[in-house]
């Protein structure tokens, strides 16, 4: 029996991690796989309280959510391919285009 | 953060990755045993040897290592080690999910998770690759990196000593087949019926939205 | 925990469903017919009409609220039905003005359209939701669409950029969304709004409830550009297609402020909550005066108009923020606030259409030296783009003035001196707003150009500022069937 | 209908111009001028129907605009406005006539914009629903800041910028304070309405009267402009067209003083009371102000705009005596300013035509090359500065009149202080009038006498034709209104009279009145028209919303108050109120003309309210009888 605490607070952990590697990392497919820790933290934030009320709804929940982070990080990763793709001649430190 | 980076390329680095990828292969087996662990009829098992109580030991084992993965991951200079760090994670996620008699959710992270997503993202990566170009970053200048790492933090210490003293002081006693396809199946077929296809209009997007973006322009298309 | 599946509630939700399988429609078509030139925006805008005369069918024959659709999983009620029909009007206007607009920069048009019936089905989804699950996917249908729309300029790494840019502060939001939802799972054991309504009130101190619902409302503002959490808006507005960004400030907005509204009617305005010691109100109020202001302060010094209404489309944030306080004090007051969202999205669609008018090839005209003397040679356009921008400013006799004046009027009606202060704090940035919503047309009524600019001459064009100009006039000199409509627009009703 | 027609032939005017073919810019100006004329004609039906004894509003008009929120397209004049009205009517074909010569470039929008400002001059001098006028208020602004910005010249996008933030920064103001009368009085009464007839009827608190009265004299006196706040309007004036200018100065501005004697005094006598002698001491200062600072220009029509400041100090001064001379003769001012100030610019802007510049250096000695053109200009200029015989004495001599007695205005006190100030104001204006006199015989000294210095000023024509047809109307009027004021006078009378009665009932009963809600008096002469019978509000919509504010009040401390409804317990007589229409129903009924109730029904009525709904002890019927 794993007490529920120490799930969420591991899940809590798992999200903040996330969060600090979206904030300070530059590489943006980095920062994309920060996103995916982020949700894993919340899956397992629903998961635990899922167990901690014996009932399912929470896994069932979790369950979209990986679907829905499999769908984001298709629409990302390819965002991601086109800018590099437009941006082969143009000089790195140039990052933004929109800055004013 | 990129104090932890190593600044040799990648190409000399085969033997740490394949070392990497060995730990990994290694998990497998491990969350395999886990399964027997930290079924309810296991737990049950345990209540009579109280000694040892396999999903908490399952989970401390499980939890350290998710916390070093994603450790890991965010600390990583190279995607691809970065990437292989991230299915680290996720597999010993997974495990956690075993502790927690989720049994079919451990295997979906196993299966899509770690499977099917992270092949997309190893497959951006290498298509990408020179990683020097992939810098974006949302925050910039370290003054703001330093404030919003503050606001983490103080996030954090909020968040986890309110989960410490909040959870639910005791969890639920569950039946046997809690966690399993099975009742995973009713629920996703009943109560989530609607999500579980509305899903799909998600999924569907997600495809259209690939095609579009990387579509080239008609003239583009012309001129390759 | 019986459950069986009762066949008419596909019929109740007839309307999203038909769009969804309208844009796989729609896709097969472009796979078929090919990529150029071939007007799906025709066929999406057929397919349009068609769902938003199943949404007035619904509305006409709408007694009894559906509320419990699919194990409570979603809602057919009237607020969601008239949000329906601006999502449908938006789809329809942005359709027209896309169909040329496309054409004129080469897109590939079929699989744009169908996702933009996507995204209308997914704001649907949203707005129809009546469990966070069904919110969550969504909020995430419509926002994957968007994400893609935005970016979906081939070649131009501006659009690419934008997308991506959004694309990520997005995906973040929904991390925190969806751990607020988890939290509040957690310590109440449901999902489903209903249910949430009824336990939140008696766990309206637990610290974890409060966690959640700050993370919810954090993306929630992201999502409808509340101050802190705007900071995208500007470049994604800036380098979206043009149609893409007035369909971003018309419905993804009215989208947002729908389920905001939906969760404040639900979970935050609960009476323990109204004046409780966290005061939500007084949350909403501090965002609203933020909001507005910083929407508008950053709004002066913009030269491009596209970056100017995008932030302007802040500011409004701002102004319907002031309903979401009025529906937090008193839900039967939800009217006001939907009859703004109404103007808005119908005026900043006709500005946006303009702005997607006046580009050319390749090249978006923006800047403001680029509208230079465009009355002389358009003056219809123009005198189009004046009753827009004055709609915006919130000048009569449009529907601008017309829907800040109700809410005003809405907001007043409480007797208490901080809706007062409110009030008055909307009216001085109204008149901020006013500096800046006049720039425009002193460009192109006071300057001389040095060249004539070759706009697109499509009629869809023509068609959507005739429509839109028509409509602000409507709502602002006959308000009356609109006010009617919004004012049945209750939910559960 | 007939005001309804003064309000639809402009309109029309412009649609049509608007329509016309771009190049036809010959048939553009004489398509305005046809409408401008057709307008003014049928504006003089309003004198030939005006009932000169009857104090109240005439030509009244009613229809329900959005019924959901209480808002009727009233419309009606009486003795106050007429005169403005047809003031109005009468610019416009002279203006229009004045802009054959001066705009040609891109005439048809000009005229357009001519037309709408006309409508909606016309549409906010007429309507007596506070949410019409605030909608033709800010009408206004549209067209006249395109005039400025299009056709002007100079930092024209600088004045036409600076004329539309200042005016929205007050009538926004003025907006919150319609919409705080309009929740408060539906709160007190059930009944929404923004029908000006019946929100007379009631006063509200004397904190409230005082903040109310505040937020609709910032937007006025903006308008007017009154000293502090009248800085937009010498660069408005300056850098506008002539037409803009003549429009500016002749109705525009009057809409200010107009808003007072309308609406801010009526609505909130207290607050104007309290407010009043602030107001007179900065109209004083306004005079003298502006007649030095217009002394010092050198720029002839910042010159005239900063007479205008000077001169409706006056106005505002004699409003504020509310006495019967002074605000009769504020009245009569308005219309001398819009007269002769109108001509000033005119005239400045024939010279601009010929010269191109306003500078009074460039002038002198036109005496002897358009001895036709001084002559008018003379006549035009001394009925400005007051010379007796002509107009503008007599309005000024009525406000000085008014403002020496003005202690006996403000709410009938006796106090010497009151009697010292008044004599003071009176005094220093008076001194006003020598100013006057002293900048304007400066203007016509520098335009018109001693040798001619500029060569290019040697061969200018005389005015022609068209000119003097443009001033032949403004100095006919400048010698009738001078000569024989009696028509005009007489006409305003009655309604200043019955203006001053209510003004002093309704003071009275508001004086120590400090509830919250405003509360009716069932007392006022012009109640007959005050019925609830235009359109009530469509059940449910306003109603329920605004009283659906019963939830419980959570035991913490509210940092909110809820909305403080008393249910309302009146139960409106059924006979007085419109059929509603159901929702989605069928067709309306056809709307019968509203009735004129006899006093007899009235009492029937008023009676029947008093005894079924009113529940004793709500103040409702307090005040003086």
């Amino acid at each position: 029996m794993v007490p529920t605490g120490y799930v969420l607070v591991l899940a809590a952990v798992l999200f903040l991690l996330g969060l600090v590697g979206v904030v300070l990392r530059r590489n943006v497919i980095i920062v994309m796989m920060s996103v995916e820790l982020m949700l894993n933290g919340v899956n397992m934030t629903l998961i635990g309280f899922a167990r901690a009320r014996g009932e399912m709804f929470g896994q069932a929940f979790s369950f979209m959510i990986i679907a829905l982070a499999a769908a984001e990080a298709a629409v990302g990763l390819a965002i991601l391919v086109a800018i590099f793709r437009t941006r082969r001649t143009v000089n790195v430190d140039e990052i933004s285009l929109m800055r004013h | 953060m990129d104090l932890l980076s190593q600044k040799t390329p990648l190409s000399q680095r085969r033997p740490f990755i394949s070392s990497l990828m060995a730990t990994i292969a290694l998990l497998v087996p491990w969350l395999a045993t886990s399964v027997a662990w930290a079924t309810p009829q296991a737990a049950a098992a345990a209540k009579t040897a109280p000694a040892f109580n396999g999903a908490l030991w399952t989970f401390y084992i499980f939890g350290a290592l998710t916390i070093a993965g994603a450790l890991l991951t965010i600390t990583r200079r190279n995607p691809v080690t970065a990437a292989l760090w991230l299915v680290f994670t996720l597999f010993a996620t997974a495990g956690v999910y075993l502790s927690l008699h989720a049994t079919f959710m451990a295997a979906i992270q196993v299966l899509v998770y770690a499977g099917a997503i992270m092949v997309l993202f190893m497959f951006v990566v290498m298509m990408v690759g020179n990683t020097e170009r992939q810098e974006f970053g949302i925050m910039r200048g370290l003054f703001s990196k330093v404030v919003a790492l503050g606001a983490i933090a103080l996030l954090g210490w909020r968040l986890i000593s309110l989960l410490m003293r909040q959870a639910p002081a005791k969890a639920a006693m569950v039946s046997d087949g809690y966690g399993s396809v099975h009742s995973m199946g009713g629920v996703l077929f009943r109560e989530y019926l609607f999500p579980f296809e509305a899903i799909s209009v998600l999924l569907l997007v997600a495809i259209v939205g690939a095609v579009v973006i990387s579509r080239r322009s008609t003239e583009e298309k012309e001129e390759v | 925990m019986s459950f069986s599946l009762n066949p008419a509630d596909f019929v109740h939700l007839a309307p999203v469903l038909f769009l969804t399988v309208w844009a796989c429609l729609v896709l097969l078509a472009s796979a078929i017919g090919g990529g150029h030139g071939r007007h799906y925006g025709l066929l999406a805008i057929l397919g349009l009409i068609l769902s938003g005369l199943g949404v007035a069918l619904s509305w006409v024959q709408h007694v009894q609220p559906a509320t419990d659709l699919f194990a409570g999983m979603m809602v057919v009620d009237r607020f969601a039905l008239f949000l329906d029909m601006i999502f449908i009007i938006a789809g329809i206007l942005t359709a027209l003005v896309a169909d040329a607009y496309l054409e004129e920069h080469r897109f590939t048009e079929g699989e744009f359209f169908a996702l933009l019936l996507l995204s209308i089905s997914g704001m649907m989804m949203m707005v129809h939701a009546g469990d966070l699950v069904m919110f969550v996917i969504g909020l995430e249908t419509m926002s994957l669409a968007i994400y893609a729309l935005v970016a979906s300029w081939p070649g131009q790494r501006r659009s690419a950029e934008a997308g991506f840019k959004y694309f990520l502060m997005g995906a973040v939001a929904s991390a925190f969304l969806l751990y607020g939802i988890a939290l509040l799972y957690g310590v109440t054991g449901t999902t489903n709004l209903a249910k949430l309504a009824g336990v939140i009130n008696g766990k309206a101190g637990e610290p974890l409830v409060l966690v959640g619902m700050f993370m919810i409302l954090g993306a929630m503002g992201f999502k409808v550009a509340l101050v802190p959490f705007h900071m995208w808006t500007p470049d994604a507005y800036e380098g979206a297609p043009t149609p893409v960004t007035g369909f971003m400030a018309a419905a993804v907005k009215a989208a947002g402020f729908g389920a905001l509204l939906r969760l404040v009617a639900g979970l935050f305005s609960a009476d323990a909550w109204t004046f409780g010691s966290t005061g939500w109100i007084n949350i909403f109020w501090v965002l609203s005066v933020l909001t507005m202001t910083i929407g508008n302060i950053s709004a002066l010094r913009q030269n491009n108009v596209k970056r100017m209404l995008a932030y302007s489309s802040i500011a409004h944030a701002g102004y319907l923020l002031i309903g979401v306080v009025v529906v937090g004090l008193d839900p039967s007051q939800m009217g006001a606030v939907l009859f703004y969202v109404v103007a808005y999205a119908v005026t900043t669609l006709g500005a946006f259409a303009v702005v997607a008018w006046i580009g050319s090839r390749d090249v978006e005209r923006t800047t403001l030296e680029d509208w230079y003397g465009v009355a002389k040679h358009h003056p219809a356009v123009a005198l189009a783009m004046m009753l827009f921008l004055f709609s915006l400013g919130g000048l009569p006799p449009t529907a601008g003035f017309f829907a800040k004046f109700y809410l005003f009027k809405a907001a007043l009606s409480f007797d208490s001196p901080q809706m007062l202060t409110l009030v008055l704090i909307a009216i001085a940035n109204s008149v901020v707003s006013m500096y800046y919503y006049l720039r425009p047309i002193v460009a192109m009524y006071f300057r001389e150009g040095a060249s004539a600019p070759k706009p697109l001459t499509s009629f869809s064009v023509y068609w959507v500022l005739g429509i839109t100009s028509a409509l602000v006039l409507i709502l602002g000199m006959a308000p009356d069937a609109t006010l009617a409509w919004a004012a049945q627009a209750l939910m559960g009703g | 209908m007939l005001l309804i027609a003064i309000l639809a032939i402009p309109l029309v005017g412009a649609i049509a111009v608007a329509l016309m073919p771009r190049k036809d810019e010959q048939g553009a100006r004489h398509m305005g001028m046809v409408f401008t004329l057709l307008t003014f004609f049928v504006s003089l039906a309003l004198i030939a129907g005006f009932k000169i004894s009857d104090p109240g509003m005439q030509f009244e008009f009613s229809v329900p605009w959005v019924r959901s929120l209480g808002i009727n397209f009233h419309v009606g004049i009486d003795g106050i406005s007429l005169w403005l009205v047809l003031l109005a009517t009468l610019l416009g074909p002279i203006v229009m006539l004045s802009t054959y010569k001066a705009i040609d470039t891109r005439v048809k929008e000009f005229v357009a914009s001519l037309l709408i400002l006309e409508m909606a001059m016309i549409g906010a001098l007429v309507s007596l629903d506070l949410f019409v006028f605030y909608v033709f208020w800010e009408i206004m602004l549209v067209p006249m800041y395109l005039m400025i910005g299009v056709w002007g010249h100079g930092a024209k996008i600088y004045a036409a910028l600076k004329f539309v933030l200042y005016t929205l920064v007050g009538s926004l103001v003025m907006l919150v304070a319609i919409i705080y009368v309009y929740v408060s009085h539906g709160a007190a009464t059930g009944f929404y309405t923004f029908d000006y007839m019946v929100l007379t009827q009631s006063v509200w608190g004397e904190q409230a009267q005082i903040f109310l009265f505040l937020a609709f004299a910032i937007a006025f006196a903006i308008k007017v402009p009154m000293f502090p706040l009248h800085t937009w309007l010498p660069d408005a004036h300056t850098q506008a067209p002539t037409a803009g200018s003549v429009i500016l100065a002749g109705v525009l501005l009057k809409m200010g003083t107009y808003g007072f004697i309308r609406f801010a005094i009526p609505l909130f006598p207290y607050g104007a009371a309290v407010w009043a002698p602030y107001i007179s001491g900065l109209a004083v200062i306004g005079i003298i102000y502006g007649a030095l600072v217009a002394y010092a220009q050198k720029d002839a029509k910042k010159l005239v705009a900063y007479s205008s400041v000077s001169h409706l100090g006056f106005v505002m001064l004699g409003l504020m005596a509310m006495n019967e001379a002074g605000v009769t003769g504020s009245l009569y001012q308005m219309l001398n300013h819009g007269i002769s100030t109108g001509g000033l610019f005119l005239a400045i802007g024939m010279l601009y035509e010929r010269r191109h510049t306003h500078e009074l250096d460039q002038f002198g000695g036109l005496w002897r090359r358009m001895p036709v053109f001084a002559g008018m200009f003379m006549i035009i200029m001394l009925s400005s500065a007051g010379l007796p015989g002509l107009n503008g004495f007599v309005g000024e001599f009525l406000i000085l009149v008014g403002a020496f007695t003005h202690h006996q205005g403000v709410a009938g006190t006796d106090l010497p202080i009151f009697i010292w100030h008044s004599r003071l104001m009176a005094g220093i204006a008076a001194i006003g009038v020598v100013l006057g006199a002293v900048y304007l015989l400066h203007l016509y000294q520098k335009l018109m006498f001693g040798p001619i210095t500029q060569p290019k000023n040697a061969d200018l024509d005389d005015a022609s034709w068209r000119e003097i047809l443009t001033f032949a109307p403004l100095i006919v009027l400048i010698f009738a209104m001078g000569i024989y004021p009696k028509p005009f006078l007489e006409r305003m009378e009655p309604a200043v009279k019955l203006f001053l009665k209510e003004y002093k009932v309704k003071y009275k009963a508001s004086e120590g009145y400090t509830g919250q809600q405003p509360k009716q008096l069932a007392s006022l002469s012009r109640s007959k028209y005050a019925l609830p019978a235009l359109s009530a509000p469509r059940a449910g919509i306003v109603a329920k919303t605004t009283m659906a504010g019963g939830k419980a009040v959570s035991p913490k401390v509210p940092k909110i108050v809820r909305p403080k409804i008393v249910p309302p317990k009146v139960v409106r007589p059924k006979i007085v109120r419109p059929k509603v229409r159901p929702r989605g129903g069928a067709a309306p009924a056809p709307r019968t003309p509203r009735k004129r109730i006899s006093p007899e029904d009235m009492r029937r009525i008023r009676r029947q309210m008093q005894q079924r709904g009113r529940p004793p002890g709500r103040g409702g019927r307090g005040g003086a009888g």
